[in-house]
């Protein structure tokens, strides 16, 4: 169920170049079903920002109901956001939309997880939950540069993975997709999340795959009542049928919906 | 009889609080967080003729404490509304204002006659800030003789009243007013949104691939409450009011303004739980004002000589 | 030449930013705070041909990220402004432009000729938000021929360019846009402030004695977005734009919109050192854009096809 | 000379039923002049509110660099004012207009100082300075009820102090002019700030008295450029001559601007 709660900071910290960490407390972790599911953020309590943030869940303890996201300091919102303190309330509206399939994956088969930027941080709750499945996961994270690389070794001791940036000052040099043909990576199903453009090149390459991909998009309600997020869906591809990224999503399989 | 309770032309409200259209959709989402049978009404997302899928995406964009949209009138279309959504919403005691949209006068007429049968339908709110294809793209909503010819259209048709939804970017909203009244409009909603924009600097493009986009919240109140008190001092027939209405004191300043009962649009979006926390607070904020009914707050800023000078600035 | 340097009509500023008319006094008070030669430009309080005292008080009310006032362009009057006013001005190097006002054309036409001659007065801005006596009150500024015949009178007696300051209550800007240009209009200002209302919920009365009063600061910034960008493509004048404006990004939004100039109104009352901190932050933020001159950004976002569809909500 | 500046919270403390005593340090206060200037607060770095809020200088130290201002939490902005907590910056522009003269009350004389609700804040500066100067200070305090009244004792310290409650709870039940008659108080001058119908109340017994009075009326600016602040001169009340509360006043000598 979606719950509407003020959620108390356990911590906040800069662990990338304006990439902060920060840990909520409160019941709605109760709730929370999968990875890849995000929450609605209002952070202050003043109209300026007027609407609510979407961030992706990074982490869940469940036995703290407590739960991680990581975030990019850009915009007015988030700004604000990484001024919060441990012990400061934050209005807290999910857990929303629908996450990654885990059972997309038997045990003992092997998981591409492919993010990039700030679409890495829910892959991290992901990743945890397909090794306690005992698949094997391998990660292939894309970031801008080296200062903006958060996490590697997290996701290191869940399995393998390699980064790159777009200018080689921290792993491979390039995109994501160059990492995973260089390196000929095998896998039975593909999840990722990151911008469009390296969505789009994943689909060009796996669409026939087992892949599920975490879509961004402008949003409003977050609960699939204002029609802001909508996509057009793969079947009918300019008509009238479509999917909302808050509600429907923000996972989908691959082809399902137009990128 | 309820302190809240608003009797309006087809409309039976045991409080005086509504959803806003575009802005609840047809009421699945909310009801996964309140009874909606709480609601004294709710304004269904425009229905037109056929379905729509709207504009591309971006279709919202924030501003300072207001927002964007371009949605683009997205809807499953007359059909489906009639045979899912509004059987669906029957299930809760709330009467139904059913948004009607179109871009000739045809489409408004089909769409008011088959929607007004619905039973839970109980009055339309015409939507008349669409472009009119015909005409060249002017809007219904800034020429009065326009707006009232479709009006009428519309009366002939309807099985049950009609409110007309005016659009606030016009020059001279009394003459809007009492256009639509002249030709029978039953009553009044206002304000829809102002068209607005907003550029990002780092793409050098507008923020919504519409471009330009309608401005709801909390910024566009004082509009509102300005053209609420023109209007209602001009027109005999009722005003639902809304712009920004986040809080139960927003609510009464709308009725001071001359409104008679409030939706709330934006706000959903920020508090899922903003429509029944107001009709929640109403009653508290009535004793403390010392007011017995809601209805009694009606206009109270009118005074007695209540012509309005411009000379502002 | 300055990358912030921009050659409008009349004007050389050697920054687009200046303080708009009804905001800045006659510069007196924020000369305490810094030299006034820093600015693009001086956009000085409304002139009427006598005295006025304005509307009584309270004049100013608060809304949600914006303010309402209803000053009723209090000023010394003319002669007073051409006698003190104009004269402390010229001790500093800043081109003024005038901001006229009056309820009827001949107050105009005479307030025009009179101060376009002062030596400091590089250009006239036409305030057409006021309420013509003549017409039973109805706005100059909201009836497209009626302003151009305004500005046709005022530029026949007017020995510098004619800005035409723009109200955004009406239906149509571009109409309005063109109706000036065509008229002689050397330039737009735009926008002037949307009619709003507060209400005190404890008095039951308007907040303003004026009971309306015109929307200004952040809130409105959309609303002027929208219209510069719709103006700027249809006529071949420049436009100084305002509505709202606080930082440096502001302001290239306006340019980005179709602006060649900035003004900042509200602002400076949050801010006293607003003109000068925005201009020396403008260089910075043209670095981290890229940008070699200002003038580059004007009407960035226009697009190949730049029609918009206001199909919004 | 007015400055701008972010002065650092160096205590806040509710002192009656939503009154607050805020005390700020930094550098500003070396430019504070008058009993009865006031500052012009930006309570919060977000558009809402949008304005800064006029509140009288209470005290002055000039040796900490610290001034005091005691205001009633009301409305958005002194909500907002009210949640802050030492070591927080609030941004005063300051200090702002005429205050009360203190030439014009001789060493040996004696002041009567009048005030009411948050009109009574200005007066705590005025009267030390009174006192410090050898003049004898008679104050006259209202409040709306027991639960509002503030700095009772410390008024006491400096002089005679009468209390005034519109309902009896505290003090004599009535209005200050009451008071004033009733105790038969003798004075030279007249000093006092308050709500307009108080003000107008004095105006009507003591206009013929060397009596100075602050105003207050809704601002734009503060500064004297907005033209939102104005009042009507006595000798000219429906003409074109004005004063301006925020630059001109907000004292002014009794009689000269139409209450
Ligand atoms: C399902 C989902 C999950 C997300 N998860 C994360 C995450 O885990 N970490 C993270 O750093 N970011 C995440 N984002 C992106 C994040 O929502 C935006 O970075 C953020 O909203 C920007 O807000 P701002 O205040 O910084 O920017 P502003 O420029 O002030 O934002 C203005 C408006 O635009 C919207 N907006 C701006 N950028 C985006 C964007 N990229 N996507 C959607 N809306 C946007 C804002 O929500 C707001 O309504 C996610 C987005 C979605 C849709
Ligand atoms: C020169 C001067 C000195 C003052 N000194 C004090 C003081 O020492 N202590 C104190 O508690 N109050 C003082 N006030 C009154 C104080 O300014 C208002 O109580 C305060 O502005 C209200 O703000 P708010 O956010 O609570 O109310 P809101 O309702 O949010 O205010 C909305 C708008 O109205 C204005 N406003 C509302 N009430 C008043 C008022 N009474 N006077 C002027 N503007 C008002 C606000 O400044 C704001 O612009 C003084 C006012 C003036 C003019
Ligand atoms: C996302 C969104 C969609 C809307 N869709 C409609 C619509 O379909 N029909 C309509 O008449 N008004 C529509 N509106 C306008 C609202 O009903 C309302 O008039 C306006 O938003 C002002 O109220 P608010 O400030 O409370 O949002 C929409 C508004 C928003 C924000
Ligand atoms: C207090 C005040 C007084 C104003 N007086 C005038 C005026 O005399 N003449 C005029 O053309 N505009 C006047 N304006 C409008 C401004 O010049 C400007 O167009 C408007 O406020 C929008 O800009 P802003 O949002 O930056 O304030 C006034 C605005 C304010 C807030
Ligand atoms: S954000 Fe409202 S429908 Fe998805
Ligand atoms: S507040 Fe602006 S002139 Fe006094």
């Amino acid at each position: 169920m979606i719950k509407k709660e003020n959620m108390v900071v356990v911590s906040q910290r800069g662990i990338a170049e304006n990439i902060f960490e920060l840990i909520l407390e409160g019941e709605l972790v109760k709730e929370i079903k999968e990875p890849g599911q995000f929450v609605h953020l209002k952070v202050s309590g003043s109209t300026d920002p007027l609407l609510r943030r979407p961030i992706s869940i990074a982490n869940v303890d469940k036995i703290n109901n407590q739960f991680t996201m990581i975030y990019r300091s850009e915009g007015l919102g988030t700004r604000v956001l990484s001024s919060k303190l441990p012990g400061d309330l934050v209005d807290v509206l999910g857990p929303l939309g629908n996450g990654f399939p885990l059972a997309a994956t038997e045990s003992g088969e092997t998981a591409l997880l492919v993010g990039g930027g700030i679409g890495v941080p829910p892959l991290y709750e992901l990743s945890q939950q397909l090794v306690a499945n005992g698949v094997k996961v391998i990660h292939v994270l894309g970031f801008q540069t080296s200062s903006a690389v958060f996490y590697q070794e997290k996701f290191e001791k869940l399995g393998d993975t390699y980064v790159a940036t777009v200018d080689g000052s921290c792993g491979e040099k390039g995109f994501v997709t160059d990492v995973i043909k260089k390196q000929g990576i095998i896998f039975d199903t593909l999840y990722s999340c990151g911008p469009t453009p390296m969505l789009k090149a994943l689909e060009a390459s796996y669409h026939d795959r087992n892949a599920y991909i975490s879509l961004e998009e402008r949003m409003g309600c977050g609960i699939g009542a204002c029609f802001a997020c909508v996509c057009h869906t793969a079947e009918d591809p300019t008509g009238f049928s479509y999917k909302k990224v808050c509600s429907d999503g923000p996972v989908f399989k691959v082809g399902e919906v137009v990128l | 009889m309820s302190r809240l309770q608003m009797d309006l032309p087809g409309l039976t409200l045991k409080n005086p609080i509504m959803p806003a259209s575009g802005c609840f959709g047809f009421g699945k989402e909310y009801a996964q967080f309140y009874d909606l049978s709480l609601l004294g009404a709710i304004m269904i997302k425009a229905t037109t003729a056929e379905p729509r899928f709207g504009n591309p995406t971006p279709r919202v964009a924030e501003t300072t404490s207001g927002m964007l949209n371009a949605i683009g009138l997205q809807n499953p279309g007359l059909e489906k509304v009639l045979e899912n959504e509004l059987p669906w919403l029957n299930q809760f005691d709330v009467p139904i204002l059913a948004n009607v949209a179109g871009s000739q006068v045809d489409d408004y007429v089909h769409v008011a006659r088959e929607i007004s049968k619905a039973p839970n339908v109980h009055a339309l709110e015409l939507n008349i800030s669409c472009p009119n294809v015909k005409t060249g793209g002017i809007a219904f909503g800034t020429i009065p003789e326009v707006a009232a010819d479709l009006t009428k259209r519309v009366k002939e048709v309807s099985e049950v009243p009609v409110y007309v939804k005016l659009s606030p970017n016009v020059s001279n909203i009394v003459d809007m007013a009492k256009a639509v009244e002249h030709a029978g409009a039953d009553g009044l909603t206002m304000i829809n949104t102002l068209i607005g924009m907003r550029i990002d600097l780092k793409t050098g493009k507008p923020v919504l691939s519409n471009r330009t986009g309608g401005l709801s919240g909390p910024a566009i109140k004082p509009v509102a409450i300005r053209m609420i008190y023109e209007v209602s001092q001009a027109v005999s027939i009722p005003i639902i009011g809304m712009g920004g209405v986040e809080t139960a004191e927003d609510v009464l300043e709308y009725f001071y303004a001359g409104a008679s009962a409030v939706a709330v649009g934006t706000a959903n979006f920020i508090d899922p739980f903003v429509c029944p926390t107001i009709i929640e607070e109403l009653p508290k904020l009535l004793d403390d004002l010392g007011i017995d009914h809601i209805s009694e707050c009606i206009g109270r800023s009118w005074g007695k000589d209540a012509k309005t000078i411009n000379y502002s600035s």
